[in-house]
């Protein structure tokens, strides 16, 4: 199964649908052997810069460079590229070996032989007993398993990985997200991932390259792009956010949830006295309870969410607006609904926007 | 409890109740046609009108170019029909709209322009050929294998299946031939069927350009022998029931 | 660089090209016979032959008869499948085959067959109106409207959209005039539009029940004036194409 | 905006399909304004307790009482509920406000009357702006947002919410759950929320019931279903776990993590001596490095996954099966991939099962 990893440089790739651009620019790098996801919202360019890699579309402009070859110019055919799709992509008349072995047997590689990698893959993606059933008799994790298989079976140079995960129910959702990382990380093999869930991005990722309107905002590590979101668009993409109104103060610093803090990088530029949204992640907020002291915003807590061992409180303020607020479950016992607390910010800096940035609420 | 399960009985019972009036609707005329060509000349019911099918002198000729012209209608509308409705699923959908309009002028344009115009337009010495007429077929034809093929491949997600065997190395040739064509088993079937469906049926074309096919025989016997001529149809219909059957058993299976 | 963008723009010239070809099909026989309804005696061309077709001496009986048959096939076409090709979609799968088996038997069964049925069955009072004819009309178009209002159907998630109809209140009645039939107007509108073309385009039927209709009544005039019997149909093909074209255009504007 | 609520009682309800039961005897009381989330596996039978619920299927037997009255008879378009589905169900042909209003049309509720009620609630939604918008021109989460204004027009008994987040993208999904959530509480209507997603349901509901193969499990408090599931398909259903093989020792405990751990409630009943599963959750591991002590068992992590606070480990054990762990992404920091570590129970007891137990993996 070890076998050499191939890096993959994108250059000043362009494409335009007519007059719509969908990816204005771009340069991407993936290290042998790196799983980079591409995260953002629909339209916003990622499956347009996988496409061009698989050759399934060609750029306006721009290189292709796979191991040091220019491949810009070779059809998806000839490229030696393994993808799965959203959409269940499987040959309904083959059975899932025979999925398996297709891309062998364009490759004319013999019955026997391919038939035998063929079982060693589904083993491989744990449906070793399931050979012989054809897709529709398969679940939809199922079949995104056989999916991989099949892309994996012709040890191609890079695996493209579009939005496999998305029609899947939630609980299989993560438990494939999981061991496509593991086999990723066992076959040594370069991954580019396109998702719009930042929670998968994040969780998989070797590093994450947010897009916007066919441009890379930011491409660093999740922890990176967490805490030091490059451009306010990113910071309100990755992960949840309060977004609280406030005041640029003379000193640069920003009044939320009563505290002073510094501002951000990554935030907006803005002047003095003008009006802001500061960007509050949920577990940066602390609670406690009213009577317990003078310090922080005065509210009321409206309801709880339980996450197993965070809970997340939702906070009506006094002045009307709801802010997030995750704490460990042992904790936020203390709080249930109808309980009144002064919430109060847990950091030392914030992110902030123009308070006209449109909000990323749903697109 | 029980007044809620008999409500859904209830309704039950209408949606089948639709169903037997609409096929009694085909039932009765069909029933009535068998009934009249099994009537004998002594006033008793009989075989009698099926035996004479047989022996009638140019049977075998009617027969044979009856299925010439199946055999081309059938080839051609495949070969420039199942790359056509491929191409427009896996192209921009302003396609769509134009292919299906073309597809459907046979059901509006008036067999006599199309064939006045082939007449004209056609050199003198291809008008001698009946294959000029599968052509014909061909055409007229489109509306259903359009349909049937479009159907088929709606159920197929091909831009997604396409994408995935030229990304596994395939060339398009192995695409078409490897990956699209079984898929769309059913659709094919389909597109097959009523085209044979077609050509045994079509009677007003065959007539204007003077061929004697099934159907135009069918009209010239019954002038002499009506019995005759409904027990040929029913034999045709017959026919036709069996492909059909055929065609949903080999679908099914598919599906199983 | 160029070269790639070269590619796309070959791939699309295929496509392109494909597509004129089927489209030459059908226009050789157009312009060839437009051209022939406007040859003149005299060798040049005209409209003499559109002209005298207000002349003839039935033209008024004719139209007359025609849309008749026209509106009571199109009404009750449209009463018997909306609501039958609806349920199919609400209920479970198992109807679906036996629907869509019955819907094509017309292209199965021999016109033939069908009229020596009614004819057979119906109590002769009947056969004296042409009204019968348009019931059999209703089932010759069944194939086309069911097709038309199945693929409609098929875009509308109509099993959701109608609990949701009977969730807020709403009679099965509120449910099938107030929410399917709006958002079937596409697939109704090409129905209406399928059993027209059939009805104006239709001859075995007509011609074998001894009605003149349109289209028999081109063939009619055809056997005396070929010129004048090809200016009809070139007229009826022009309204048939305005028609699919209003449609088409209804239809857009909806989804706009 | 304010109104009593009503309570539901489902009594003995079963529903069978040919030889399926859908529904086996279930028995569910909704308290007036509560939300209850029906979570399950596609195919568990919670859909159809919906369905039955809002009339649009009728059980075999059982009683559906609402409000104090019988309604078990009356056709859905008589009872006065309010449903969301999954897929977009608006009236392509209507705008939005249209659509909200429908339901007060068929009530013949005057015109200027039922457009003002439509503008109120379009507002409440967040789509004042939208109103003559049609379905076709919204986004997933817009027309979610619609159906629930046009939902709770109608001033229904109950809200009846069929997975109507599942279509949406994984922002959106958590936004619009979160505001429906906030909705339910200031509108105070009992609804029932049906679902396959477990860290939504536990959000959401106030209880949730948790079904399998036509039965209700267990009905409880979400965090008590996470500490203490009654049933080992509740215990694999709900969070996430390590499925870790042991054996049930003679006083009863079984060895996990190199830590003897109390049999918990919900275990299935296993003899001294017999193989078992043990679920443990990811946050109940510890882990510390290999030459920092001599306590837990042997491994290396092999991935790390982001979660913004938390971060999720993978770790390969030494004995060849791997490990989930989550801990705060500050301590995570110093366990990067190919670090060798210890890795330890951190509970005192362990829910277990048998190991025949068909794994939840993938239906």
């Amino acid at each position: 199964m070890e076998r050499t990893s191939t890096g993959v440089e994108l250059r000043n790739l362009r494409r335009t649908f007519g007059p719509v651009v969908a990816l204005d620019n771009l340069n991407l790098t993936l290290q042998p052997g790196e799983l980079i996801a591409l995260l953002g919202p629909s339209g916003c360019g990622k499956t347009t810069a996988l496409r061009l890699l698989a050759g399934l579309d060609q750029p306006d402009s721009g290189e292709i460079v796979v191991g040091g070859k220019d491949i810009t110019a070779v059809p998806a055919s000839k490229r030696n590229m393994g993808m799965v799709f959203q959409s269940y992509s499987l040959f309904p008349n083959l059975t899932a070996a025979e999925n398996v072995a297709f891309g062998l047997r364009v490759r004319r590689v013999s019955k026997s032989e391919r038939l035998k990698r063929a079982a060693e893959l589904l083993e491989l993606v744990g449906l070793g007993e399931q050979r012989d059933r054809y897709p529709h008799a398969m679940s939809g994790g199922q079949a995104q398993r056989v999916a991989l298989a099949r892309a994996i079976a012709v040890q191609p140079d890079v695996l493209l990985l579009d939005e496999p995960l998305s029609a899947l129910d939630a609980k299989v959702r993560t438990q494939l997200r999981d061991e496509i990382r593991r086999l990723q990380i066992e076959v040594g093999i370069t991954t580019l991932f396109v998702t719009h869930d930042q929670e998968e991005a994040m969780a998989i990722a070797d590093r994450v390259g947010v897009m916007r309107a066919g441009n890379l905002e930011q491409l660093d590590l999740p922890a990176v792009l967490y805490a030091r979101p490059a451009t306010p668009f990113v910071a309100s993409f990755v992960g949840t956010n309060n977004v609280l109104p406030t005041t640029v103060e003379p000193n640069g610093t920003v009044y939320v949830l009563g505290r002073a803090l510094a501002v951000a990088a990554g935030s907006d530029e803005l002047a003095v006295g003008q009006a802001a949204n500061a960007l509050l992640r949920p577990e940066s907020v602390s609670l406690g309870h009213r009577d317990g002291g003078t310090d922080g915003v005065a509210g009321v807590v409206s309801s709880t969410s339980f996450f197993g061992s965070v809970t997340r409180l939702t906070v009506k303020l006094d002045a009307g607006n709801f802010i997030l607020v995750d704490m460990p479950s042992v904790i936020a016992r203390d709080f249930s609904a109808g309980a009144e607390v002064l919430a109060r910010a847990m950091t030392n800096e914030v992110v902030i926007q123009h308070q006209e940035a449109v909000a990323l609420v749903d697109e | 409890m029980a007044a809620i399960v008999k409500r859904r009985k209830e309704r039950h019972l209408f949606a089948w109740l639709t169903l037997a009036l609409v096929a009694l609707y085909f039932l009765l005329p069909l029933v009535s046609a068998t009934e009249f060509s099994l009537r004998e000349n002594n006033g008793t019911h009989g075989l009698d009108a099926y035996r004479s099918i047989l022996q009638q002198p140019d049977f075998r000729d009617v027969i044979m170019l009856t299925l010439r012209l199946t055999v081309i209608s059938v080839v051609l509308s495949l070969v420039i029909m199942v790359p056509t409705v491929t191409m427009v699923h896996l192209g921009a959908k302003k396609y769509r709209r134009l292919v299906e309009f073309i597809s459907l002028q046979p059901l509006v344009i008036p067999p006599i322009v199309l064939v006045l115009g082939v007449v004209n337009v056609m050199p003198v010495s291809w008008l001698g050929s009946a294959d000029l007429l599968g052509f014909e077929y061909v055409v007229l034809a489109m509306p259903f294998t359009f349909r049937a093929l479009d159907a088929g491949l709606m159920n197929l997600d091909v831009k997604t299946i396409v994408d995935a065997a030229r990304g596994l190395g395939a060339s398009w040739l192995t695409v078409l031939v490897r990956v699209v064509a079984p898929n769309l088993k059913s659709g094919i079937f389909g597109a097959m069927f009523l085209t044979i469906a077609l050509v045994l049926g079509e009677f007003t074309m065959a007539s204007l350009m003077l061929w004697n096919t099934f159907p135009t025989w069918i009209a010239t016997v019954g002038q002499s022998d009506a019995a005759l001529s409904v027990a040929l149809s029913v034999a045709s219909l017959a026919f036709a029931w069996v492909l059909l059957v055929l065609i949903s058993f080999a679908d099914r299976r598919r599906k199983a």
